[in-house]
């Protein structure tokens, strides 16, 4: 399931209604990303973000599909806010639940690497020194590619 | 009109996120639009020359570069979700 | 934190309450193991779950140590049922908070792996058919040597 | 008196998880404790030597194999948690 929320949204709550519906899964893995108050040098005031209305979604729907055609998966769970958001609260929150912890720990992982380098996000900081545009660290690149040499060694 | 979107840092060079746009005959592929909309801002032009920049026509990605008045094109800066 | 529990607990509020007092981390990731009521040809009715009391919180103490000492991470939350369980409950819970979520992702796989094949617990399955005791899977073995391997790696 | 304790199948093969036993001198390790016991059950004291039974003396793994009357010894078949 996709969700991109305007608004805040409270994690643990979520996971709490994920469980409940994870019928016969032996293992839930959850990632919550969240906004640093305090990036190199400069303290964050707001987190802007802002996606493509409709596609973003989309993409994330075929992402899931993708996820769950590698794992053996149930359906994610993906939440994504978008809008002004302050220090500490949630930006993504992705639960993956299977028979097996290892399918939910990969697909997990995968998702976030797809999420932070693919999914159709952009988020601004402002910062106690401007505002600046933030783009994937180089680590993220690297992340995400580390699927695709799985797939050229299988 | 084609409908032009701007996301990201090309929203903000572009002075906002959306634009309406008459493309005539001589606007029949992306590289033209840009070219038309380079010629009111260089800054824009160049920033949506950039390689990094991807572009999205009616909402599918790699749908070719073909432009009519009725398109709806989207540029997008490197994406940073999560 | 070290905590083993004789009564059900609910994991979205453990991850609430950590979630709040994650400070300024920008990755959570959460692993939840639940009983399964359906395995191999048969039906699981109780799981039954008993520890070392004493011993097995202190070398749990060890292993988050361990993994503090492997990973940029915050002091991380483990959660273990002993006592009779029922399919669907929570047998164990273990949330990780680390600035980047690298971190984060391989300090709860590697907590997980070691929960499953060394911390001090023995689990016997109450089932349609009667009882057994479970041990390890090979693939649990195989998981846990993983982290080994690297350490020959660096 | 020695406290021995047994987890998971162990306990279920010693009719409890806990025994007080008399070490006395005929018994100064591990070996001659599980000769011990195995006197009064063969079944138990197979179980007790399979390679994949750890002890535990005094809370401390690998802390010796020297006993006396006022030790903890916890045998314990292999694990399986989370």
């Amino acid at each position: 399931m996709i969700r991109i929320s305007t608004s805040p949204f409270d994690p643990g709550r979520e996971l709490s209604v994920f469980e409940k519906n994870a019928g016969d899964a032996g293992a839930v893995v959850s990632f919550l990303g969240r906004v640093r108050g305090e990036e190199t040098e400069t303290v964050v005031t707001v987190l802007y973000l802002e996606h493509y209305p409709g596609v973003t979604e989309r993409m994330l729907g075929e992402l899931e599909t993708e996820a769950r055609g590698r794992w053996a998966i149930d359906e994610p769970l993906i939440i994504h806010r978008v809008g002004d958001l302050k220090p500490g609260e949630p930006i993504v929150f992705v639960c993956v639940s299977a028979r097996h912890r290892r399918d939910a720990f990969e697909a997990a992982d995968f998702l976030m690497d797809y999420l932070k380098t693919k999914a159709l996000f952009w988020k601004k900081e402002i910062t106690s020194d401007g505002e600046r545009w933030i783009e994937p660290r180089m680590q993220d690149y690297s992340d995400v590619a580390r699927w695709n040499e799985r797939d050229k060694d299988s | 009109m084609a409908r032009i979107l701007f996301f990201g840092r090309l929203a903000d060079l572009a002075g906002g996120r959306e634009r309406e746009l008459h493309v005539g005959d001589s606007v029949r592929n992306l590289r033209e639009l840009v070219d038309l909309i380079a010629k009111g801002d260089d800054t824009l032009g160049a920033a949506l020359r950039e390689k990094s920049v991807q572009t999205i026509i009616n909402e599918r990605i790699s749908s070719g570069d073909a432009i009519s008045d009725s398109d709806e094109i989207a540029f997008l800066p490197p994406v940073s979700g999560g």
